[in-house]
């Protein structure tokens, strides 16, 4: 099919990734500036399979950081040829883009300091809490707001640093977000000790590699590589390397083993956005 | 993969449930507007008493005044921004920095300090160049009246000085208008900022981003139309025409 | 009223005055002369303090101007100064130039202001351009009314810095006249210009710098009669030869 | 917090900040002021055209993009380049382009209006004495122009174009909201990697302000270097 | 040589010459006079073709300056002018001041351009500034200077547009000096001027303009002697009173 995402790669002899720089443990850097990580793992794969069927097998491989304001523009427009990263497949953004198998199954919930803890949306209420630009997380959190008159301030910032940062610094009592990635904040930074996620979750966010829409044939490559790991078993050895041990750059350890959602999920392959399939 | 325009975005719903993107996009605009002119009603405030001091024949004022330009106006605003967002609290007592980050708007208040001293350094230098554009003799005219030092800025060198600077100021507050973008770092939803958000949200960039530009043309018009205003009303009969006679022989 | 004794006064190490000294009495018009670049308006300005000096010592009307307590708004205002480019401030009416100084510096109310300013106004034959401003009158014209706003300070002695060189050819002269009058009048005078033909005849002295030196101190009968040094005599043959 | 200001990050920290971040932000710099000086030399002289329909667009462009935030400038190009890119080679898809040459594209793009107005008036603000004098002396408009107008232009001209390429080097600083790795961008991403956000940004400060402080300087000095003798 | 016939010109409604005529023969010395904003300056760069006029005629040289087809590059190299301003250009030294010209519209070779530079440098007294910039020497040197290189074209006509008038008195000599010499050597010669002292010594005759207009256009001897028109006698007595 003229137009699509292999017939590019194949025109140009590039690809290119999309990557978070910040998303523990799903790509983010390491000492050496390296984008690393499980989603990372998971897309190397996908293009190992890209050379394969393109029989191209010293094809370019680009890396380019995205954040949530420019990932789906710059997928969109060309820029990039997938993005790896943590990236929620949901119906609104279906009808820009398309996503692969789910490959994580997170939830939103809320971290904050121990010493002024935040179980609730309720617990939110009249203060200052901050989210990423660009995510799932910005439109329940104003759904609560609007539903339950929590009169919040509402930060919305570029990144997972910049919303630590905004927590850190008590500009904001709370981080709303996936729980994966705000577990990996916490794990990673200056004092791990000082915060805590709270126990309620507010969604379910179920992850894949975001790609061009009405592009079939590429969308059935990746997904064909996903499944083929996951039928393997493959998909167990890999994710254990990031979430249930020691991770560079610091070799923190993340402590976070497989949930009966993602089981379900990898048994079950789907890219269904529905969050009830997960449930 | 072509792009799908909808200009009906505009009156849907955004993501707070309560506006539709039009209406965050002009409450977008608000809010740049506001920061603007907070902004700027500082940095003439301050850049004419610095650039006051950068001419008076008193050496400390001068070298006071020296240090503000430099300083301000060698670090990008945008690592200003961060500087006064994330360091200065951290750098106060504990309270005073704890109060500071659970200010109201604090955003708005950052911004408005920050655009305000970069664009006050910037001003100084303007208001210098106005009053060293005088003739050296006006200075000595109003003293050798018997004026004193601050008399002659205030009746006779400052009142022309600003007069000669109209167009210029009109341009600085131009570019402090179009400064409190960067403020977006920092998390103002100002109208690049709301523009970014329904991009975000919407995905429909070039629909968001073209509003947003056309919102801008439009605030720049009024500040220059609000502009030629002032300019009209500085001009002194006779003053002028002199000028442009004298260009021409 | 006016001593200049020893004044020196250097930019750098440029020497701009060296060793002036000269006396001014009540009533004198002293004419200031020499070439470009001598120290003229320099030597003028140190007179009412516009011009810091390095040693030596000025004193007007029994006021020591270089003394660091001495009040010199107050020392200024009581002598006016005129200047080349007639510097009136171009955002005030005619009016309003001549009343700024009376109200800010002598707390004159406005109105006895104005009226003084009117009355000088007439003097100089401009009642009628009283509610223009500067840049609407002609060169001559501004300068009189730059000459009527140091007169309305009442001052005793009056600095003129080469009030003509930049007037055309034809509004030399009515400036000039002004100049004749206050001077027959008594007024005490310090007046930097090459007319010759005023110096000739108003001046009771005639003074020639060069270098920044007082070359020559003279009355104005020996000045043009048998002038002493060889470079006031070539200055006097450049100056006159047409 | 600031007892715990940790030197040791920042020295870390210099091979990456200044291997990739400072040569990210010099390379854009000079590429953008190079291409912004050809294209606003081409557009000021298509403003001072007398063919409307070479001073009209220019003029439009000019006056379009500086009303524009250079932010928005920069989401709008960052998005839009690849696009254009299709459009200009004829592509059956946008095409990729790196975020480096992407940031260079931009930046020539909005530094050309301010580079454009810097050479329209340079030439504009010559007296006019002085091409009538050349003129006077049998030489052409074009022999004017080349021996005497320019020349004399572009001496005015040079202390303003470099301040304007100092302005540029801390304009680069934005490219940050796309996370691009500028200097800026380097700081930031090892502040949140080491969570030391405090030494980086006050770091980040320090270097931008040295460097436009001497660059500044060299300005003035060169300045009083090409100025002509009057 | 020169010949003026019905020259008007206007700037939107505002008639700055009108129907001016007169002519100039070959060794002529011709001052022209009158009041600030009267048009001499305007007239006297329609000579060469500086400044475009709306009608009448104008021949130097038997070329016809307002054709369409006249290749002005061609005639202004045989007109020499000289400024108010000097218009020396600042960013060549003096010597390279006086080459460029030779070399780019005379096509002369650098080293003979330079040699007819320096022998022109030399009559001007100058040649020990050859290696300087225009801003390095005094307003009277400079005009010098300008005069020096109009003549290095080997001009068949000279233009002067108040040469004197942006200096201080005491170079206003040294530049009328050479002017002067030029005058006795024959050169054909419109000066704009109001140094009356000049036009005395050297013009054989004098125009006097007001409001675009000739009003006057006599002998020296009868100009000065019994002025017609009372616009020029007005303007006689104001210039001529000190
Ligand atoms: N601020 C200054 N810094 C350095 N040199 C100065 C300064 N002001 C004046 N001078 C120099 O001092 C000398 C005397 O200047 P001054 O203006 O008193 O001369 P003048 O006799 O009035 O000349 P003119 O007839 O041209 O007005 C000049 O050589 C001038 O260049
Ligand atoms: N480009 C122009 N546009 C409009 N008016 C002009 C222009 N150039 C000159 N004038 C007007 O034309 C008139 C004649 O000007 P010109 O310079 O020839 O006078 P002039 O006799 O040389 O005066 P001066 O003695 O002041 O040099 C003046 O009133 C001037 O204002
Ligand atoms: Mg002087
Ligand atoms: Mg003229």
């Amino acid at each position: 099919q003229s137009g699509g995402t292999l017939a590019k790669i194949a025109e140009s002899g590039e690809v290119t990734v999309g990557h978070r720089d910040g998303a523990v443990p799903f790509s983010y850097y390491d000492d050496q500036q390296q984008a690393i990580g499980y989603a990372m793992d998971l897309c190397a794969h996908v293009v190992d399979a890209v050379k394969v069927k393109l029989d191209k097998p010293d094809l370019k491989i680009n890396y380019m950081p995205v954040t949530g304001t420019t990932r789906i523009p710059l997928l969109a427009n060309g820029t990039i040829d997938m993005e790896c990263g943590t990236t929620t497949n949901n119906v609104e953004r279906q009808k820009q883009v398309t996503f692969s198998t789910t490959y994580f199954v997170a939830g939103v919930r809320i971290l904050s300091k121990k010493s002024a803890p935040i179980e609730t949306m309720a617990d939110t209420a009249g203060k200052s809490i901050v989210t990423l630009a660009g995510t799932t997380s910005v439109k329940i959190i104003n759904d609560a707001d609007n539903a339950e008159n929590l009169g919040l301030t509402i930060h919305v910032v570029k990144d997972l640093a910049e919303g630590m940062l905004m927590l850190e610094t008590d500009r904001a009592v709370a981080l709303i977000f996936d729980d994966i990635s705000i577990a990996g904040a916490a794990a990673t930074s200056k004092s791990p000790g000082d915060y805590q996620i709270s126990k309620q979750g507010l969604s379910v966010e179920p992850y894949g590699v975001m790609l061009r829409r009405d592009d079939p044939e590429f969308k059935e490559l990746v997904n064909t590589t996903l499944e083929q790991l996951y039928e393997s078993g493959e998909i167990t050895a890999i994710y254990d390397k990031w979430f249930t041990q020691p991770i560079p750059p610091r070799d923190v350890n993340m402590n976070f083993p497989m949930s009966d959602q993602l089981k379900a999920a990898i048994a079950n392959p789907t890219d269904d956005p529905n969050p009830e399939v997960y449930r | 993969m072509s792009y799908n325009w909808n200009w009906w975005i505009f009156f849907e719903p955004s993501l707070d449930g309560r506006n539709t993107y039009l209406a965050t996009l002009l409450w977008g605009a608000c809010w740049t507007i506001a920061t603007s002119i907070c902004a700027f009603a500082l940095a003439m405030l301050l850049g004419s008493v610095v650039g006051v001091a950068r001419t008076t024949p008193v050496a400390w004022m001068r070298g006071v005044g020296v240090v503000f330009v430099e300083m301000f106006r060698n670090i990008p605003l945008l690592v200003q921004m961060f500087l006064w967002y994330f360091v200065l609290p951290e750098l106060l007592p504990r309270d005073a920095g704890m109060w500071l980050k659970q200010l109201p708007n604090g955003q708005f208040y950052t911004a408005v300090v920050a655009l305000g001293l970069y664009h006050a350094a910037r001003m100084a230098e303007v208001v210098r160049a106005g009053l060293e554009s005088l003739p050296k003799g006006q200075r000595m005219a109003g003293q050798a009246l018997g004026l004193t030092l601050p008399q002659t800025y205030r009746d006779v060198l400052l009142p022309m000085a600003y007069r000669i600077i109209v167009p210029a100021i009109t341009s600085e507050f131009l570019s402090c208008t179009k400064n409190t973008s960067v403020a977006i770092a920092i998390g103002l939803v100002e109208l690049t900022g709301s523009a970014r958000a329904m991009q975000e949200n919407s995905f429909q960039i070039f629909e968001a981003f073209a509003a947003a530009t056309t919102l801008y043309l439009m605030i720049n018009l009024v500040i220059v139309f609000v502009m030629r205003g002032v300019e009209s009303l500085a001009v002194i009969p006779g003053y002028g025409e002199a000028q442009r006679k004298e260009s021409l022989v | 009223m006016i001593t200049l004794h020893n004044v020196t006064k250097s930019y750098g190490k440029f020497k701009v005055l060296s060793n002036c000294t000269t006396s001014i009495a009540k009533g004198e018009v002293v004419v200031v002369c020499g070439p470009s670049g001598s120290g003229k308006s320099t030597l003028i300005k140190t007179v009412n303090g516009l011009e810091p000096i390095d040693s030596g010592e000025i004193i007007v009307s029994g006021i020591r101007v270089s003394d660091p307590g001495t009040n010199l708004p107050m020392l200024r205002s009581k002598v006016g100064m005129v200047f080349q480019h007639f510097e009136l401030f171009p955002h005030l009416t005619i009016i309003q130039n001549l009343v700024l100084a009376q109200v800010k510096v002598l707390k004159r109310s406005k109105s006895v202001a104005e009226k003084t300013g009117m009355a000088l106004l007439d003097r100089v034959g401009l009642v009628a351009h009283a509610a223009k401003f500067p840049g609407q009158l002609s060169g001559g014209q501004q300068q009189r009314v730059a000459i009527a706003r140091a007169l309305a300070m009442d001052p005793i002695a009056m600095l003129f810095d080469e009030p003509t060189s930049a007037l055309d050819p034809e509004m030399i002269n009515e400036v000039l006249d002004v100049m004749v009058e206050l001077a027959r009048e008594g007024m005490t005078m310090m007046v930097v210009t090459h007319e010759m033909g005023f110096a000739r005849k108003v001046a009771n002295r005639v003074i020639f710098m060069d270098r920044g030196e007082i070359v020559e101190d003279a009355e104005k009968e020996d000045f043009f009669g048998t002038p002493r040094s060889e470079r006031a005599q070539h200055f006097l043959s450049k100056i006159l030869v047409q | 917090m600031l007892s715990g200001f940790d030197y040791q990050v920042v020295i870390n920290a210099l091979p990456y900040l200044f291997l990739t971040g400072m040569t990210f932000t010099l390379k854009l710099t000079v590429l953008a002021t190079i291409g912004g000086i050809l294209l606003g030399t081409l557009l000021a002289v298509m403003r001072l055209s007398r063919h409307r329909l070479l001073s009209m667009p220019a003029a439009g462009y000019v006056n379009l993009l500086r009303s524009t935030p250079l932010l928005l400038v920069i989401f709008w190009f960052y998005f839009l380049v690849p696009f254009l890119a299709q459009w200009v080679m004829g592509s059956s898809t946008p095409v990729r382009v790196d975020p480096f040459w992407s940031s260079v594209i931009t930046f020539t793009l909005f530094e050309a209006c301010y580079f454009c107005e810097i050479v329209r008036s340079g030439i504009q603000s010559l007296p006019q004495g002085q091409s009538s004098a050349s003129k006077a002396l049998g030489m052409t408009d074009a022999q004017t122009m080349i021996y005497i107008i320019l020349p004399q232009a572009m001496r005015n001209m040079i202390p303003l174009i470099l301040t304007q390429t100092i302005i540029l080097f801390q304009d680069t600083s934005l490219v940050y909201v796309l996370s691009i790795t500028d200097f800026l961008g380097a700081a930031a991403k090892i502040a949140q990697r080491d969570g030391r956000l405090l030494e980086m940004y006050i770091f980040a400060a320090l270097v931008y302000f040295i460097i436009s402080l001497l660059a500044s300087h060299a300005v003035r000095l060169l300045q009083k270097r090409v100025a002509i003798i009057r």
